[in-house]
């Protein structure tokens, strides 16, 4: 290592004279977190160049082939298995992905995981997440509409002893709604869907996974790269300092009992009110056709986005790095070209519309400064005053390794081995089902955020009557002003299945976000996933990985629906090696033409029909009964795709009709938990008798999560009609009457009001503050 | 009965949104002369115990609660 | 009907805007956002404008400057300084004010409101304060209307009629430290709306979301021409927004949309 | 150089709802004998002038900003 001989920060790095113990060190001295094969192919690399690299040139590199950059462990799973799910109304895989709203109008769709500096410091953690989801959705031109956040951590209600270096679940969740709610309420987006995760596994490792949904004129997408050579390229925002340094590398490695003290510099605060102008001021010299791409600053920061903004148009870049606009003076050149401060932007343009764009800047007071050149030579080079102290090939360091890692398929979980657990045939089960936290209320939560900011939401999170509701399907918006087109979120997982059978799982999140979208009315148009697993460098995890990718993508391309963005988190890690459940989130979208027809999930009167919709199997496996009591082993619940094709398009075809008044889809907890979730959102009882079903022990039927079930209302006068759309897929099961949920053959009859207290009350009671 | 007070701050290198948004408003209102400002949070917690004691107690709600050592410093002061 | 123009002001971190100018032009009206800086010549000049020019004045809600210091404080200063003569003159001309959440925090802040004794005090005679839960709080809330007529724009709401209108704030407490301040109120007829609970008793909480006193949700001025309210009535235009209306409905308008048509009458003499 | 610190407060009288939230938080993670608890705004300030002009300085931009006379009092400390 050599400090080269300029007033500012440079050093020199001898690789070509490094054997593999020096490469190493070299590696572990700069916090590169780069394998030792990896650092032989730089060595390679630079040998051909025949210098030694610089400083800023190795940063580079260890953040452009981290795992959360290249995706080098799961890209070629991704290939295989979710990519290249063609439709023609996929109009941009970008920062995020664009599908076809209507004729005129484009919707955007994109979730990420904020995980590891969520875990170390909630608050800033979380909001951050936002506000880089928030990004990658302005960056497409797209005005954001909506916010969903799919969190995931230990039991809230654990008595035991935490380890040492990890936070109480209690204060995790805490911190991080605090973070979601001050960020999404101060931006003025809705935070619309969203979902609770609780289990021991999540205990070292939370997951604060966060998406973003935008709206765009077709004509307006914007584009995330250059339009070619000679062309200025602006950075937008925030000022650059030395928070936020190494955030990818810290994403890409387990999490230690040391994690906190070392990491410091990858936890930031995020600044809404930074944000807030930066957004209007994009969409303004977007629509004006003054830019020619946009792209925002995440991972990496401008070492990333320089050079893959330049290469996806076949062009390089030049950058004149002092010119970038620091937070405090004396940061290094490598510091200031790795740096991940939050509230930046990237734009390109012509050089004869930069004064255009910089006025724009200014009438929101947002700091604008050209900061580089793109070039018609695929390289980066990198000035300092002047001198040159970077020069590198872009497709050599945007490329980076891919590996095909070992792996080995999991054991999954089977009928054979089931073990039924011994429970009562009365109340008690359900009430316990209802109280369990992961099927208890959110509303602690779900009040704290706006979510009905931008005056388009339809479909609310909790759905019933006012200040006594209970729990939605998918939230509604109604994104364009004056037009009744719908457009309808949902989120989906459940890695209970996954961890038991990690294929069926990765087909049963996908399963579950149709279901949620298809209750409102809505027919599913795109996912959008962010997939979180453990360390990939173990055989046992990346099987896991790989078996629920492989489920995921062939449910989606059986239905013909595309994954037009998403993310990939690994290393999911505690202290201790103790690893996540494997957890799939997927968000769903869908469209409805007029949202006058949608439908919420709370029964609307007595004397109905209820019907449920697809066959429920013998299928305990991971189930909330068997990990509540104590059952083992079992089927986990498998989807078949043409079955729940056809029962989507029957039921949308019925609620079209307006045949259906409520509608709720079963998961946790099985059809007991459903019915009684609408009897408590509608305040009315119900009457079942679930003879007709099939001939299981009623236990599977009334606890049972086969997938691709729903329950629907149906008024007496349209039985009839009902049942001829959906044939043989839908089973009379009851009626709705009085104010108790009574189940024949078994003692099960409990008033409504209990249901909703033992439903109701937990998460509050845990969290503090008062219910409705 | 002891009164403490716990101070709160950011720690050095941690950009406080708070305090940049207030320093920009005081200088649009024509005050001068700012060089920075930073944002702080105060607790004063009323105890039922001897002094030594409850500077102790003050502690441990930081580090159980009130603070989080990634990006705080704390500050104890018995009254 | 003259073109009615409105000015729907913001500044950075203000994110009610889009619904609000969409509101105005629901009803008829001609809405403007501007930015505070095209109020006072910070801006190139075909962006300049002039409040003068408009009919009506609109606060929308958000967290202007991230409600930083205290929720519409920094909004209100800035305004204060370089604003104040001309907002005091058009308050004086009678022409409406309206400030919803955030613009009603920021109309508390520069005195617009309650303004018992001269049309803009110079220190606020009120806060909006921290809710009792001491949380922010997103929920339907149901709205009494307990003006006597004094109000422009509640003039197409029945007396003592109820509307729901969703409420979205941490800090919507209505304080005074003045033991008569809610008596002054009633004696001017200040008081517009009232949180009341779903049987039209007194709003415990959830109904009342903010422990206000006296269930106080929208105050005006004593000429009644500046409303300022904590509920959006701009996010119940239509229906189709209110959180409950799968239950079943009579008009395809949502109960937020009589308040702009009755400001909008004034005009249409 | 100055460095004035202005420290806000509710008047006495006034309920301090996040205060009495952080005492309930704080007594369900076992905290004992907790009277009270109050919440106090700072803000430090760094200003390039002599101290007396700072304090003055930091008394208009709480009456100009960072207090509301209704509910807070305010007190500037010189460092
Ligand atoms: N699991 C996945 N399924 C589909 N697309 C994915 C997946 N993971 C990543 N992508 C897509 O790959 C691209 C690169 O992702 P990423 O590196 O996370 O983006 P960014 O550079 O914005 O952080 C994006 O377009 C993203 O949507
Ligand atoms: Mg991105």
């Amino acid at each position: 290592m050599k400090k080269r001989d300029v007033p500012y920060e440079l050093v020199d790095i001898d690789i070509l004279g490094a054997d593999d113990k020096a490469l190493n060190k070299i590696s572990a001295d700069m916090s590169l977190s780069l394998s030792l094969d990896e650092m032989k192919v730089i060595k390679d690399y630079f040998v051909g160049e025949k210098r030694n690299p610089t400083d800023i040139e190795l940063q580079s590199l260890g953040q452009a082939w981290s795992e959360h950059c290249c995706y080098k462990s799961s890209k070629p799973i991704l290939k295989e298995f979710v990519f290249g799910i063609e439709r023609d109304d996929v109009l941009s895989r970008g920062d995020a992905g664009v599908m076809i709203f209507d004729d005129d109008y484009g919707y955007a769709l994109r979730v990420e995981s904020h995980n590891h500096p969520s875990a170390i410091e909630p608050y800033g953690g979380a909001a951050t997440g936002i506000g880089g989801i928030l990004r990658d959705v302005v960056c497409m031109g797209a005005q954001p509409i909506a916010l969903a956040d799919p969190l995931c951590f230990g039991p809230i209600d654990t008595k035991e002893e935490i380890p040492k270096g990890i936070k109480h679940p209690r204060y995790l969740v805490n911190g991080v709604v605090s973070g979601i709610r001050d960020y999404g309420n101060r931006v003025g987006i809705p935070t619309v869907t969203g979902g609770f995760f609780f289990d021991e596994r999540y205990t070292g490792n939370c997951l604060v996974n966060v998406g973003c949904f935008g709206i765009v004129k077709r004509k307006d997408l914007a584009k995330n790269f250059v339009g070619g050579p000679g062309e200025v390229m602006i950075l937008i925002g925030g000022r650059t300092g030395r928070d936020g340094i190494h955030g990818v590398n810290f994403a890409s490695k387990d999490l230690t009992s040391t994690s906190q003290d070392d990491s410091r510099g990858a936890v930031q605060l995020g600044d809404p009110i930074t944000k807030e102008p930066v957004m209007h001021a994009c969409f303004e010299v977007n629509a004006k056709h003054l830019i020619t791409g946009m792209k925002d600053l995440g991972g990496g920061g401008l070492s990333c986005v320089v050079g893959e903004m330049a290469l996806e148009a076949g062009c390089g870049a030049d950058v004149d790095l002092e010119k970038v606009p620091l937070k405090e003076t004396g940061l290094a050149p490598w510091e200031i070209w790795v740096s991940e401060s939050q509230e930046r932007m990237m734009c390109s343009c012509k050089p004869e519309n930069v004064d255009k764009v910089l006025e724009i800047f200014d009438m929101w007071d947002v700091l604008a400064t050209p900061v580089a050149k793109t070039t018609d030579t695929p390289r980066t080079r990198l000035f300092w005053n002047g001198d040159l102290i970077f020069d590198m090939d872009l497709e050599f360091l945007t490329g980076g390794p891919v590996y095909h890692r070992p792996y080995v398929n999991p054991k999954v979980s089977t009928k054979k081995a089931e073990k039924f657990p011994k429970i009562s045939d009365g109340n008690d089960v359900v009430l316990t089902l209802l109280s369990d936290l992961n099927v208890a209320s959110k509303e602690w939560a779900i009040r704290q955020y706006d979510h009905e900011v931008r005056a388009a939401t339809v479909i609310h999170p909790l759905v019933g009557k006012l200040n006594e509701t209970g729990p939605g399907d998918a939230a509604v918006l109604m994104p364009v002003p004056g037009r009744w087109k719908g457009l309808a979120i949902a989120t989906g997982c459940n890695p209970w299945f996954t961890a038991e059978d990690p294929y069926n799982g990765g087909m049963a999140s996908i399963d579950e976000a149709c279901r949620n979208l298809v209750a409102v009315g809505a027919a599913p148009n795109a996912f959008t996933d962010c997939l979180n697993f453990g360390n990939p460098e173990k055989p046992e995890r990346l099987g896991e990985f790989r078996e629920a990718v492989r489920g995921i993508g062939e449910i989606a391309k059986e239905l013909g629906i595309p994954i037009p963005s998403g993310n990939v988190s690994l290393y999911n890690e505690a202290p201790g090696g103790m690893t996540i459940l494997p957890t799939p989130m997927i968000v769903g979208c869908g469209l409805i033409d007029d949202i006058r027809k949608a439908i919420t999930a709370d029964l609307k009167k007595e004397g109905t029909c209820l019907y449920i919709v697809g066959e429920t199997k013998d299928e305990m496996g991971a189930s909330l009964l068997f990990r509540k009591f104590g059952g083992k082993e079992g089927q986990v619940p498998g989807v078949d795709v043409p079955a729940l094709k056809r029962k989507m398009d029957s039921l949308l075809k019925a609620m079209d009709k307006g045949l259906v008044l409520s509608c709720h889809d079963c998961s946790d907890g099985g059809l007991a938990v459903a019915v009684a979730e609408m009897c408590i959102s509608g305040q009315i009882g119900a009457e079942i008798d679930l003879t007709a079903v099939g001939d299981m022990d009623i236990k599977a039927k009334l606890y049972s999560e086969s997938n691709s079930r729903w329950i629907a209302e149906v008024d007496g006068k349209d039985a009839e009609a009902f049942e001829k759309i959906l044939g043989e897929d839908a089973i009379c099961i009851g009626i709705t009457k009085g104010d108790s949920l009574k189940v024949k053959g078994t003692k099960i009859d409990l008033p409504v009001n209990e249901m909703r207290k033992a439903w109701n009350e937990p998460m509050w009671k845990l969290m503090g503050g008062a219910s409705e | 009965m002891a009164v403490i007070e716990i101070r709160i701050e950011l720690k050095k290198g941690v950009a406080d949104p708070e305090g940049m948004n207030t320093k920009k408003t005081l200088e649009s209102l024509g005050f001068e002369g700012i060089e920075n400002v930073r944002t702080i949070k105060m607790f004063e917690v009323t105890l039922d115990m001897p002094a030594d004691k409850a500077k102790e107690t003050g502690e441990e709600m930081c580090k159980k609660l009130l603070a989080n050592p990634v990006i705080q410093n704390f500050s104890i002061n018995v009254r | 009907m003259k073109d009615v123009k409105v000015c729907v002001l913001r500044i950075e971190g203000t994110n009610c805007e889009d619904e609000m100018a969409e509101a105005f032009n629901m009803v008829g009206a001609n809405a403007e956002k501007v930015h505070l800086k095209q109020l006072i010549g910070k801006a190139p000049e075909e962006l300049v404008r002039d409040l003068e020019d408009y009919d009506i004045l609109a606060l929308p809600g958000g967290f202007s400057a991230g409600d930083y210091v205290r929720a519409g404080a920094i909004f209100a200063a800035r305004i204060k300084a370089s604003l104040g003569p001309q907002l005091k003159r058009f308050v004086e001309e009678g022409k409406p004010v309206l400030g919803v959440c955030n613009g009603f925090q920021i109309l508390v802040e520069l005195g617009l409101l309650p303004a018992f004794e001269m049309t803009m005090t110079p220190e606020p005679d009120a806060a909006l304060y921290t809710n009792d839960s001491a949380r922010f709080e997103c929920r339907p809330t149901l709205l009494r209307n307990d003006n006597k007529g004094k109000c422009i724009f509640t003039k197409d709401v029945a007396p003592k009629e109820v509307l729901m209108i969703p409420s979205a704030h941490g800090e919507g407490k209505l304080m005074s430290m003045d033991p008569d301040f809610v008596q002054k109120l009633e004696d001017n007829d200040q008081i517009v709306f009232r949180y009341v609970g779903p049987d039209g008793l007194p709003a415990e909480y959830p109904w009342n979301p903010n422990g206000s006193p006296s269930d106080i949700a929208g105050i005006c001025n004593p000429a009644g021409n500046v409303m300022g309210m904590m509920p959006h009535p701009e996010r119940v235009m239509t229906r189709f927004t209110h959180p409950d209306w799968t239950r079943g409905y009579t008009s395809q308008d949502g109960d937020g949309k009589v308040i702009f048509t009755s400001v909008m009458k004034q005009f249409l003499k």
